[in-house]
């Protein structure tokens, strides 16, 4: 009764618009992270993150063991790729991405069994300095990208252009996805860590700036994480939000807005406004890589959903397939009707359980028939609702119609390029109209007339 | 492992509102004064509200047929309009007007212009527009006294509802006239009868509380936006104020409110989402525009209520209010 | 005929609006309100030539046609000046102001022969206006011209979007829609006791 | 009273023309030559019916190319004709095109990976997993061409999800081959007869895994092909237009069919008695139509005789006929 | 052959129904048969009559004041009307009031002596006219003696609806929203019949 009173003096901090979608957090809030055991046979896509696809390194028939590099970033946006298991090239092909929706080029490696790690990798914590480009060449080099789920290589995040003057660096650990629970777990079970990361990637924004400030965004339905870095503020010298519980909140564009009260320009980015966001299971990977010298190669992810029978978080090396998770989980429950990669908002539906983890996975929802279930869609009756929950201010019945009547121009006007594809709209809309579809469809046709 | 999986773009998750629980949902909301109809103005009322509906279902269902689209009557909506517009008519109407009111509200307002969600005015008050056009006598003298009370709610002598009583004595009686009427008009009995529904009037529109019943339903499950409603009342009230001065009357505010279905209007009919603007900004200015034109009609137009009148012009200007009150863009100027 | 300008500018305005009780300049309204942004150029253009018509039409009618007896020559002598007078403003914009034209300019052929103005030059004659009062109501009809034809407009916009049925696309809904404006505009009936 | 009304008309007239004569003179302001030309053709009644301001808005936009000339109710086909002269806007006389589908894997050919819950569109389905069909290159069969043909000519063929081209209705205007995502509707010559219904670019065992029909790229047609009209290129046999004649020997050889042949009968061949039994025909029946022993009369078996019109071509004493062939024959010799 | 211009104007290019000009005359007169009928008779005269003389003169006519001859002649045919009514029909000339003389700015005239008559014979003008003029009063009669019989229950002004109706009849035929949609009805009837492909 108390706490009621005591949490009402919290300021919380939030943006307008946005949807409080059944939180379902319960599943799998308190069950420890574990480690999945080794797959058999792991699926490297050559392109795991935005930007260019990495160039193949290796053979069909080569060696390798886990971490070696086998993709080699290509330009200045893109990522390398490591090894997630030792063992041997099988095959390299173009075999559907999850999560980019086509085909990639994509190393097959068949475990040894043996898990041997390339020999770089430290296996005991030395605590030492780090300069700033040192920071930023080890961070290249493990390919981390941001792993909130957009995937951008944290590398280019933290070469901001000098410029831009950059003064706060946000630690999203906001994870306004239902069900995901695998940055909770992660800020519970390695806070520290976590901090040591998020202080790296403090210092290697402060090549060109000074001062900055580290924050950490939670939602106020994490209490016992902001307990947990609360205790460790004063030592380290970071402040923690306390943010409403509300989606889109991890949005980089209104985590800026709720803690900052800062707008990114529309077609801008946070550099714009002097701000990085990132994630915290990113500020852990950036740990890893410093002290450890360890690529990403493997990452947490939620399991969860009524379809699956242990609902569990998950260590998991990247390219394991869904079926071992499934396996690994028990199996389903009832008919299986959707495999979500990501979060239930903003994840991707995927066809196959043969379809492998990616860099970009926060976690893998399998819903039954209790979920999904399948409805018409109706027309817009115009409540309204889509306009109130935009967090971007958008009109969402409008550019429908327009993208529906294939109007391109007009949808512009009205913005669409804005949309950041939260589905909030799509979410509330009592007609169930597939707004997301359009919307993403629509900015396809405008870029690629632009192109033109 | 060969199972089909369902695959769509995301979300993954609705919420549970759809469109029929709101339609439905109104429709409850719409009980309450649907049972004080009855009480009041006794079985024909309730005879009256059942022609409405069932001929809304049937011209919804034969519009469907032609037009060839998907059967909606149960989706709610006809369901609606069919009660809005009854509650419209005076208690004493001929049984054949809310039947040719509902056919020309679902087939010539709705359906024509393609359904659910397209139609710009609303439909049960075009009808009401189309049967005052019609049928002037039947819509203007059909009205009764309720079983408990008076016709005017304030005095046993006027046969007349009250918005009309003080209309007819502005225009033909003396100022003298006026002034007891309105002294009895906003007198607390009056006001305490137009807060129940004990005073003649159009079947539901008379008990304030009762329809503030729903409408408070509705409110709190947030179906309906706070907005439309409290803009058009505030703005009733604020111009109550100035058109009559308030130290001779100090409740005439209250009465023109309580009085002459503008509850009903307010919270049911102008807050109808397919004739109100979608954008909030686009909300306030049509309630306040619905306001100002509730008490230019009443006061210096043809008609002795006007929100209906007042409402429809509000639908007519609500595309071009979208037009020009469309949110800011996050990160633009 | 002795009528308060206020009652002859809300008359004028919305109570006998032109196009929605008065059904006059129909065909322009028609075609033009498919867009919000040329009605409003029109209803613009229709303000100043009404203004201007009624401004020229007046003295003609009341110091050469009723001092020569010539009444019957009020259509031909008008609608001959009109013409006249919009050909010459339309070049004149053309040349020397031409912002002006490219905004309102472009209407002005098509209102030469728009019957809303014409008419509203007759009506003028007909209800027997003093100067104030032609000009209130030349002003008031032009307003009303420009109100609705943008409110209509923007409706238009949205039934474009709207699964109309195949026969009923296009004018009919057209008409349907107007016809339900014009029940709307029913609720000004009486305002301010203005009617004439 | 005549004189005067002459008079006034007359002084009227001449003041407005001189007024205007001047005006005209001192404030010309060039115009398009085209646009005054069409301004001339058009009635000039200004009524705005065609959706512009005037006649002479109207003939600019036309000019510019912003419309079609046929937009103006009042002057009618005839008017709309000799703008179209003036404009010289000619149809030219090109071979005739039409729209043809190249791809057979209706949904009992190749299945569907997924449900897919979305709009009915293959443009916005495409961008899903790049659509259901298991076949990542095949038509997905949800009707975009249905809807964007301006001709109606493309139907969709429910059973099988796949669009039927209507060849009589079909102006090959190319509008559905630019909106199909996947690039499975082609314009060939209407002339065309034979053509590859298959546009997978994957290694056989990739193809043959998704779909029943697919090109699997095992070269039979390429190695048969009498009058090497194929290649192989990109695991798909590509058609040399000019030197195939439609003879239909790859679609009859293809394992999967994945040809179409739009001859609805072939015509079959006949020896005649002049045949002096050299066996040349039997040396390129690649059908094994045709036996007779050496110097004697051969003979056609009707029911494998295709009608390709090889046999046809070789004889060397034209003793063979095709039976059947309308305006066939001509075009093989 | 060429009475073709006369049937085109009925259907196939009816000024109102399908040509769309026209339109004020054809909804403001038509609130009864009667009413509706002379206005049609009205603008059918000077429809033909001013055809078959811009027809006449078209050859002497210059080019660039021909529109301003057209208003003249046209003006003059109406002024006639305008005043053979008043003399000879007061009651009808009140109701048709300012319609009378708008007939000079009526599309179909106008556009007629520009579109057709400046460019044929007199007799094929005069028959496109009289097609033209057919068409508008068949169109303007059907809306006026739809609108009496609905809205007052009579024809020509006789009661040809049972007593109850008529005391309960629709007005709102009468009004100006009633004439818009008995046009919109109109016109889809029109599509639907000759448009549809």
């Amino acid at each position: 009764m108390f706490n009621f009173l005591i949490s009402k003096q919290v300021k919380k901090f939030s943006f307008a618009g946005g949807v409080h979608p059944e939180e379902n957090k319960h599943f799998t809030e308190n069950s420890p992270i574990e480690k999945l055991p080794l797959p058999k046979l792991v699926y490297l896509p050559l392109l795991q993150h935005t930007g260019k696809q990495a160039k193949p390194l290796l053979n069909i028939g080569d060696k390798v063991k886990t971490g070696q590099i086998i993709g080699e970033a290509d330009g200045k946006i893109s990522a390398n790729i490591h090894s997630s298991i030792s063992g041997k090239v099988k095959d390299l092909k173009e075999l559907p991405h999850p999560l980019i929706f086509g085909r990639v080029l994509t190393y097959v490696i068949e475990s040894d069994g043996e898990d041997i790690w390339d020999e770089n990798i430290k296996r005991e914590f030395v605590k030492k300095e780090f300069d700033s480009d040192e920071i930023i060449e080890k961070v290249f080099k493990a390919g981390i990208v941001g792993l909130g789920g957009a995937a951008f290589p944290t590398a280019v995040k933290l070469s901001p252009p000098k410029e831009k003057v950059i003064d706060t660096l946000i630690i999203n650990g906001c994870e306004c996805e239902p069900y995901l629970t695998n940055d909770y777990r992660l800020m519970i079970e390695k806070p520290k860590e976590i901090i040591l990361g998020a202080l790296l990637l403090k210092k290697a924004l402060e090549k060109n700036n000074k001062n900055i400030r580290l924050i950490f965004g939670i939602e106020d339905n994490k209490e016992k994480a902001i307990g947990i870095f609360d205790s460790y503020k004063k030592d380290y010298n970071f402040e923690v939000y306390t943010l409403k519980t509300k989606y889109p909140q991890g949005a980089e564009k209104q985590l800026i807005k709720a803690i900052l009260k800062r707008e990114v320009p529309s077609g801008g980015l946070p550099f714009d406004v002097g701000v990085v966001v990132q994630n915290v299971g990113t500020a852990y990977a950036c740990y890893e890589a410093c002290y450890f010298d360890k690529p990403l190669f493997e990452r947490v992810i939620t399991v969860s959903g009524n379809g699956i029978k242990e609902k569990k978080n998950l260590l998991v090396r990247i390219g394991t397939q869904i079926k071992d998770i499934v396996e690994y989980c028990g199996g389903y429950v009832g008919e299986i009707k959707k495999v979500i990669m990501g979060g239930p908002i903003m994840g991707v539906a995927i066809y196959s359980e043969d379809m492998p983890i990616v860099k970009g996975t926060t976690g893998i929802l399998f819903f039954n028939e209790k979920e999904v279930i399948l409805e018409k869609e109706r027309d817009c009756i115009r409540c309204g609702r889509c306009v109130e929950v935009c967090p971007m201010g958008l009109l969402p019945t409008e550019l429908h119609k327009f993208i529906k009547r294939r109007e391109f121009d007009k949808a512009r006007d009205y913005s669409l390029l804005d949309c950041i594809e939260c589905g909030s709209c799509a979410f509330i809309c009592p007609a169930r109209i597939k707004l997301v579809q359009s919307f993403k469809f629509g900015k396809q046709e405008i870029i690629k007339k632009e192109r033109k | 492992m060969n199972r089909s999986l369902i695959v769509s773009l995301s979300p993954h998750i609705r919420s549970d509102v759809s469109v029929d629980k709101i339609m439905w949902s109104v429709v409850w909301a719409l009980i309450p004064a649907t049972i004080g109809a009855g009480y009041f103005f006794g079985i024909r009322a309730i005879i009256l509200i059942i022609l409405s509906i069932i001929t809304a279902l049937i011209s919804e269902y034969i519009c469907n047929l032609i037009f060839k689209r998907e059967i909606s009557i149960f989706d709610g909506s006809a369901v609606i309009t069919g009660i809005l517009l009854a509650f419209n008519l005076p208690p004493n109407v001929p049984f054949f007007i809310p039947i040719i009111g509902s056919f020309f509200a679902i087939v010539v307002v709705k359906q024509l212009f393609g359904g659910l969600g397209y139609n710009f005015l609303n439909p049960a008050l075009a009808a009401r527009a189309f049967l005052v056009a019609s049928f002037p006598q039947i819509m203007s003298a059909s009205y009764i006294a309720p079983y408990y009370g008076t016709i005017s709610g304030f005095d046993a002598i006027t046969q007349a509802t009250p918005l009309t009583a003080i209309r007819n004595a502005k225009i033909m009686d003396t100022p003298r006239n006026l002034e007891i009427l309105l002294d009895k008009a906003t007198s607390w009995e009056s006001l305490k009868n137009l807060f129940t529904g004990n005073v003649g009037g159009c079947l539901g529109e008379t008990s304030a509380i009762l329809l503030l019943i729903g409408a408070i339903y509705l409110l709190i499950k947030r179906y309906i936006d706070y907005r439309i409603p409290l803009s058009y009342l505030l703005t009733c009230f604020i111009l109550s104020l100035f058109i009559l001065p308030i130290k001779r009357f100090p409740n005439y505010h209250l009465f023109q409110i309580l009085s002459g279905g503008l509850i009903l209007g307010a919270f049911f009919m102008a807050t109808d989402y397919v004739t109100s603007p979608i954008t909030k900004k686009g909300r306030v200015i049509f309630g306040i525009g619905c306001g100002i034109l509730t008490m230019l009609i009443r006061h210096f137009g043809g008609y002795p209520e006007g929100v209906s009148f007042s409402i429809l012009l509000m639908n007519v200007a609500t595309p071009l209010i979208e037009r020009y009150t469309r949110p800011r863009v996050f990160g633009k100027k | 005929m002795n009528i308060s300008p206020v009652k002859v500018f809300f008359a004028s305005f919305l109570v006998q609006n032109i196009l929605l009780m008065r059904y006059i300049g129909l065909c322009p309204f028609f075609g033009v309100s498919t867009r919000i942004s040329t009605s409003f150029g029109m209803g613009l253009a229709v303000i100043f030539v009404m203004l201007l018509a009624t401004l020229i039409t007046y003295p003609i009618y009341h110091f050469f046609l009723i001092p020569l007896n010539l009444q019957f020559l009020r259509t031909a002598s008008f609608i001959l000046v009109i013409a006249s007078l919009v050909q010459f403003v339309e070049m004149f914009l053309k040349k020397s102001y031409r912002q002006l034209y490219n905004a309102l300019g472009i209407y002005l052929p098509l209102i030469t022969t728009n019957c809303a103005i014409l008419g509203t030059t007759f009506l003028v004659i007909d209800y027997r206006f003093h100067l104030l009062n032609t000009i209130i109501f030349a002003l008031g009809t032009g307003l009303g011209f420009m109100l609705v034809i943008i409110l209509f407009a923007a409706i238009r916009e949205k039934l474009d979007y709207a699964p109309i049925s195949h026969s009923f696309k296009g004018y009919p809904i057209a008409f349907i829609a107007a016809s339900l404006v014009s029940l709307a505009f029913l609720g000004f009936a009486n305002l301010f006791g203005a009617s004439l | 009273m005549i004189i005067i009304s002459i008079l006034l008309l007359g002084i009227l007239g001449i003041l407005m023309a001189t007024i205007l004569t001047i005006a005209h003179k001192k404030l010309a302001v060039s115009v398009d030559e085209k646009v005054a030309l069409l301004t001339k053709v058009l009635p000039n009644a200004n009524c705005g019916a065609c959706g512009y301001a005037g006649c002479e808005n109207y003939a600019e936009a036309i000019v510019k190319g912003e419309v079609e000339p046929n937009r103006c109710p009042v002057g009618g086909k005839e008017v709309a004709e000799r703008i179209a002269e003036i404009l010289g806007i000619k149809i030219e006389a090109k071979e005739k095109m039409v729209a043809v589908l190249t791809c057979q894997g209706g949904i009992e050919e190749c299945k569907e990976r997924f449900i897919y819950d979305g709009h009915l569109d293959c443009k916005e389905a495409n961008i899903i997993h790049q659509g259901m069909k298991a076949c990542p290159f095949g038509c997905l069969g949800l009707g975009t061409c249905v809807n964007v043909c301006p001709f109606g000519a493309i139907k969709m063929d429910e059973k099988k999800r796949l669009p039927i081209i209507d060849e009589d209705k079909c102006t090959g205007c190319g509008i559905c081959v630019k909106e199909c995502p996947k690039g499975v509707l082609k314009l060939i010559p209407k002339t065309k007869l034979v053509y590859l219904a298959c546009v997978s670019p994957d290694k056989g065992k990739e193809v043959r895994e998704v779909c029943k029909v697919g090109c699997f790229a095992c070269g039979i047609c390429v190695k048969v092909c009498p009058y090497d009209a194929l290649k192989m290129e990109n695991n798909l046999p590509v058609m040399d237009l000019e030197k195939c004649i439609d003879c239909g020997i790859c679609y009859q050889k293809c394992p999967t069919k994945s040809y179409v042949d739009k001859v609805k009968k072939r015509p079959y061949a006949l020896i005649d008695t002049t045949c002096n039994g050299c066996g040349e025909c039997v040396k390129v029946c690649q059908f094994k139509a045709i036996e007779g022993n050496p110097k004697e009369r051969h003979k056609v078996i009707i029911e494998k005789c295709v009608g390709c019109g090889e046999c046809f071509r070789v004889c060397p004493i034209k003793a063979i006929t095709m039976v059947g062939a309308l305006g066939y024959t001509q075009k093989v010799i | 052959m060429r009475f073709k211009y006369f049937w085109n104007g009925i259907i196939l290019e009816n000024p109102v129904l399908i040509l769309m000009i026209g339109l004020c005359p054809t909804l403001a007169t038509s609130i009864s048969a009667r009413d509706a009928l002379g206005m049609g008779i009205a603008a059918s005269f000077v429809l033909v009559f001013s055809n078959i003389f811009v027809s006449a003169i078209r050859k002497i006519v210059p080019e660039n004041i021909r529109i301003p001859v057209f208003i003249i002649i046209i003006s003059t045919f109406v002024t006639i009307v305008d005043y053979v009514l008043q003399a000879y029909e007061p009651d009808m000339y009140k109701v048709l009031g300012v319609f009378v003389p708008l007939i000079v700015v009526n599309c179909i005239i106008l556009g007629r002596a520009e579109a057709f008559a400046y460019r044929h014979g007199i007799f094929d003008s005069f028959l496109d006219g009289l097609g033209k003029s057919v068409g508008f009063t068949l169109v303007i009669f059907i809306m006026g003696m739809v609108r009496e019989i609905l809205a007052q229950g009579t024809f020509f002004g006789i009661k040809i609806m049972p007593d109850i109706y008529i005391n309960n009849s629709i007005l709102f035929m009468l009004f100006p929203p009633g004439g818009f949609l008995l046009i919109g009805i109109l016109k889809a009837i029109v599509n639907k019949l000759f448009l549809s492909k």
